[in-house]
Order: structure tokens, then C-alpha cells, then sequence
């Protein structure tokens, strides 16, 4: 029964660490809207690698001119988004 | 209308400042009129909507201390309060206008991996 | 697959509506069904009718509508979300003695349980706000 | 002493809409002058003519026409957040070929130079967000 | 040139951490909304004491049932609000 | 229209999450044709607004990078960056679409200290 994730705010409100308490082994997390600024600390990310996988949504991320080191996350177009949401069971959204 | 389905509702944000805790009583509601089962969570800083004496009277608005109450009379017993939130704003079971119970991070994430679906305000 | 939609914030003041757009409309094109599109709290300005933009940016509001349309979608803006923001049908405008709507056609007006329904119903549902 | 109001917030979503209105109101019964207020980005829509409140909850839309009236205030709403956000009035509705208006007749539509001006000329500026 | 400033929105979004860094000797801080949520954090008010004066909106503390230490920061109604306005030379919104 | 009047405005949020970058540039933008004296800041998620390379027809939107650049067409010169703000983020002056004065908490202050009217968004 894993869930998807989707945190939608830049990191100063927080909401990782909320999703965090909530996140079972297994889950998923992708970073959307303003969340992808998550994107770039990579400390923080590659802790959560043993847990969950973590993706980037590739539309918010070059509209924000972000580069991102693909070794901690992938970063995932729409379609691959929609994939998720598909293969996960439900969808936990933290906005 | 099916009945095996179990809806979440996280309420996470403190009243009054905006509509949020509103819409997931509301919802939560709605779930409970179709007869579904239903668990009520408040973490982070929607434990505040939990606290005795608030009265909204002189700010234009409905008192959410008493609409909680609600929960109750459309039969949400499943109602959870997260440790570390009370923690972090040193509040205790006392403060509280009604009973919740208190989870912890691992009861948190049994009741969503035991969620159908997770409305998340 | 079955997806519902739940909006919950207003176009231009937060990307969600758009990310949400976006979102069905990739659903649709890979070949998932819509169940049901929920608007609520301050997503139900996505519906309205008398929203003009720029010639250089989106009307967020005409893009659902045509989508809605083309793909035959059911759309539903939450009833105490709507009429409290101004978002109303032909009904409520009689009902109230306004002289105007401004409720997009291809959105009709009901109440929570359509949410409720759409959870109970839907393979998935998705929530931006 | 001279005040102007500027209001971000759209009114239920967020009680700043409620706490300006609540600080114009006794600013007013103070003795203080409202130069200017002006209602900006989602603010726009509490000069909206269609909101329909349940009657156990505060129609702010009402409230806020009822003080502009009796005191006579000057009430603007920011042409670029109005019309995208489908709150327009007769000249647009006419010039965009839309059916209804939906701006409450104390408040006009005009541009940023009235908040530049509303700055410039009053004592002091509060912004509620 | 002293300045008011108002913050209304929960500790949660860190809004005191940049006000803090715009407060000036002199100023005075107001919570209101959300934001009377920061006037139980008796410590960091306590600090903040040398630099400034701190007031919290009586209407937003009692529709959230929060009692508050009036050692720390003075509860005031509507009224010495606008009050405040009047006698700072501007208003610096938070939110 | 009296010309002694100084704006400054504050510009904290990140692009394209929301649209209160674009609302604090438009609204500096018009204080500037008023030609008023204007102070433009980015602080806090604000200095995300500055980085290179941005490109947002994806999302259905204006880039904004290429707005920035017209505080300079508008004749706003006096444009900062919060040093802290910019170190949190891990930026650095050449990460920037237009150039930028970095200030600290004392400049911030002093800048405000003589600013007739601050838009704080």
C-alpha cells in the first residue's frame, strides 16, 4: 500500500519535514511548484534515498532555472508524474 | 454506496487565519453523512484548533472549538492528535476541547498506509 | 485508470490550478479516464465565466473549459465554496435576485458528497491546492 | 490623520480581508480619513457583486459596500488583478462582450497609479495580506 | 523614523526571523491573525524586549482561547492598533 | 506629483508559486513612471527570482527573469540582494540575471529607516 507524495512549497514552510512523520519505507516523494527548490539539497535527499525515491518535476524545475544532481533524484516530466500517481496506491498531497 | 472505504483527513493548519481547517471539517463531514469510515487527524498547527475558550465572535466568524464537537454527533470517533505537535506548543491533553488520542509518528503512517484515500489540509 | 481532480486554489495567485490543468490534461492524452473534476474553496474561480486576460497570458478559466468540453468531463464546483465567492448558476442568481452568473456551462454546482463520491468511485484521486 | 488601506487577501480564504475591514471600520470611528482603499491581487474580490453568503456567516462584501457608502470612501480595485480574476463592470463587460458585471458599484476598476498615488498622498499606508 | 511592524502568520512560516532582521531600535512589532500564535513564545519575546515593544491583537488571542503573559507584550484592542499606526512614521506588513 | 517620496519594495517569495513577485514588480514599476524614488530588495525566497536560466512556457507562464530586467529600463537603480538570503541558498552574484548590490541587516535597516512607504510582498 504505498503512497505518492507531492510537496508543492518552497522549503521554508516546512512541509518536508511534516511529510517526513508520514512517509512509510516504500513511498515515494516528487517535488512540484515551488517544493523543487527541495531539489537542490542534496544532503538532505540522499539521507531520504534509503527510504524513499524522490523525483523533481522537470516543467517547475527549468522554469526556475534549477540544475539538480540527478544522482540523488530523477527528475520526471508530467506524463512520468501521471505514471506515479498510477503505480502508487494513493497520493498524499502536502501544499 | 460502497462502505469499505477509509478516508483520512490530516487537518494541519491553526484556525481562524484561513479557511483550511473549515474545509477538512466539511469534508470529513461529507464523508461521514455516505456512511464511510472515517479517521480525523490534527498535526503541526492544526492541533491550535483543538484549544478550550476560543470564541470568534469579535473577529467575524464562527467559533471552531464548538463546530470540532460536530465530529462527534456524525459519529467520527477515530479523532488523533500527533504527539510532537501538542509537544512543540506545549500543549496537553487538558488544553483540549475534546478527546483525541495521541499518535506517534508510526501510528501516523499505519493510518495512512490503511487509507483508501488522504485529504491532506 | 479512474482519476479525480480536487482543486483548491485560484488561478493566477498560485501555480496549482495550472499544475492541476496540466496534470489532466497529461491524464487524459495517456489514456486515463476523468472521473470527476471537484473544485473547491477558492478553486471554483477556475469556472468562471467573466474572467478576461491578456492576449500574452493564459486564461486559465477558458483552457479548463475547453478541456471539460472536448473530453466530455464531469465537473463540479463545490456549492459553499461558490456562492460565497461570487461563482454562481442560473438557480442561484434567480434564487437571490442577482443580475448576473458567472458560472462557467461546462461546470455545474453541487455539494460535498460529489467529493465524497468521486473518492469512493475514482481508482485515484489528486489533490492541488 | 490620512490612511490608506491595501487588501491582498480574497475575504473566507483568509481572515486578512476581515482584519481590514475591522481596522478601516475603527480607524473611521476614530476620526482618522481613508484617503484611498485599494483592493489588489485576490483582494479584488471583495468588491465582488455576486457573493451569496449563508446567513449565519458574515457577507464581508456587504459589510465593506456599506462602509464605503456611508463614508463615502474612494474604493479602487486594481484593473490587472479585476478583470483576469472576473470581477469587471459595465465598460468591460461591454468591451469583452460578457453578459454581467460582477463589481459592486462603490469601487472602480483603475491602475496601479492609484496606489503609487495613495502612497504619496496619505499619512500612512497598511497593507493587509 | 520608527517603524510598526505586523506579522499575521503562524511561527510555522518564519516571518519574526526576517522581520527580525528589518526591526530597527525603536520599532514595535504587532501579531495579529496567525501571527498572536508567536505571543506565547515567552523567551524569544523576552529577547526581543531590549529592542522593541511587542503587542498582541486582543479580538485574534481570544477567538484562538490563548492567554498570554502580559509581561512580555502588551494586549491591545482595535482601536490602539490604528493607535500605533498613527504614532509610528510607517507600517512594515509581514505575511 | 510631490517627487520626495521613497518606495522601498521587498520582494520574498519565490517565482511562480505564486504571483506576489510579479505584483511587488508591477507595483514598483508604476512608482517609477510616477517618478518616484524607488528602493527594490530581494529577500528571503525572493533572491530564487534572480537565478539564470529560467524559462517558464512550460508551466504556462512569463519568465520572470526577463521581467527583472526591466526595473533597470524603468530607471530602478537601486537594486540589493540580502547577502543572507543569497548564502542560505547557496548563490552566488554570478548565479544572477541582472546585477544586484548585496546588502546586510544594517543596510536593510537604514534603507527602510528612509523609505516613506515599504511594500513588503
Amino acid at each position: 500500500m504505498s503512497s505518492l507524495h507531492t510537496i508543492s512549497k518552497s522549503p521554508r514552510f516546512n512541509l518536508l519535514e511534516s511529510c517526513l512523520s508520514a512517509v512509510s519505507e516504500g513511498d515515494s516523494i516528487i517535488f512540484i511548484e515551488d517544493g523543487v527548490y527541495h531539489c537542490n539539497e542534496s544532503e538532505l535527499l540522499a539521507k531520504l534515498l534509503s527510504t524513499s525515491k524522490c523525483y523533481g518535476l522537470k516543467e517547475d524545475l527549468s522554469a526556475r532555472g534549477l540544475e539538480v544532481k540527478v544522482d540523488v533524484l530523477q527528475i520526471i516530466s508530467y506524463r512520468k508524474f501521471v505514471e506515479l500517481c498510477a503505480s502508487h496506491e494513493k497520493i498524499i498531497s502536502w501544499f | 454506496m460502497s462502505n469499505s472505504h477509509t478516508f483520512t483527513f490530516i487537518s494541519r493548519t491553526a484556525p481562524y487565519g484561513s479557511n483550511r481547517p473549515q474545509l477538512c471539517l466539511d469534508a470529513a463531514l461529507a464523508a461521514a453523512v455516505f456512511e464511510q469510515k472515517v479517521n480525523y487527524i490534527f498535526m503541526d498547527d492544526g492541533v491550535y484548533q483543538l484549544v478550550k475558550h476560543q470564541d470568534a465572535d469579535a473577529i467575524n466568524s464562527k467559533t471552531l472549538g464548538n463546530a470540532l464537537e460536530t465530529l462527534d454527533l456524525y459519529g467520527i470517533q477515530n479523532v488523533y492528535v500527533c504527539t510532537t505537535a501538542m509537544k512543540q506548543r506545549k500543549l496537553a491533553a487538558d488544553d483540549l476541547v475534546i478527546a483525541a488520542q495521541s499518535i506517534g509518528d508510526e501510528e501516523l503512517k499505519s493510518l495512512l498506509e490503511n487509507s483508501n484515500t488522504v485529504f491532506n489540509l | 485508470m479512474k482519476f479525480s481532480i480536487v482543486v483548491y486554489a485560484a488561478p493566477y495567485s498560485s501555480e496549482a490550478a495550472s499544475t492541476a490543468y496540466n496534470f489532466t490534461k497529461t491524464l487524459l492524452d495517456e489514456g486515463h479516464e476523468v472521473y470527476r473534476l471537484f473544485f473547491f474553496s477558492d478553486g471554483v474561480h477556475n469556472a468562471s465565466s467573466l474572467a478576461i486576460t491578456p492576449q500574452d497570458e493564459t486564461n486559465l478559466q477558458k483552457f479548463w473549459d475547453a478541456l471539460i468540453q472536448n473530453h466530455e468531463l464531469d465537473s463540479v464546483v463545490c456549492v459553499t465554496s461558490a456562492v460565497k465567492r461570487g461563482i454562481i448558476n442560473q438557480q442561484e442568481a434567480e434564487r437571490h435576485e442577482l443580475a448576473a452568473t458567472s458560472l462557467l456551462a461546462s461546470s455545474e454546482i453541487a455539494g460535498l458528497g460529489q467529493l465524497i463520491d468521486a473518492a469512493i468511485n475514482s481508482d485515484r484521486v489528486v489533490n492541488f491546492g
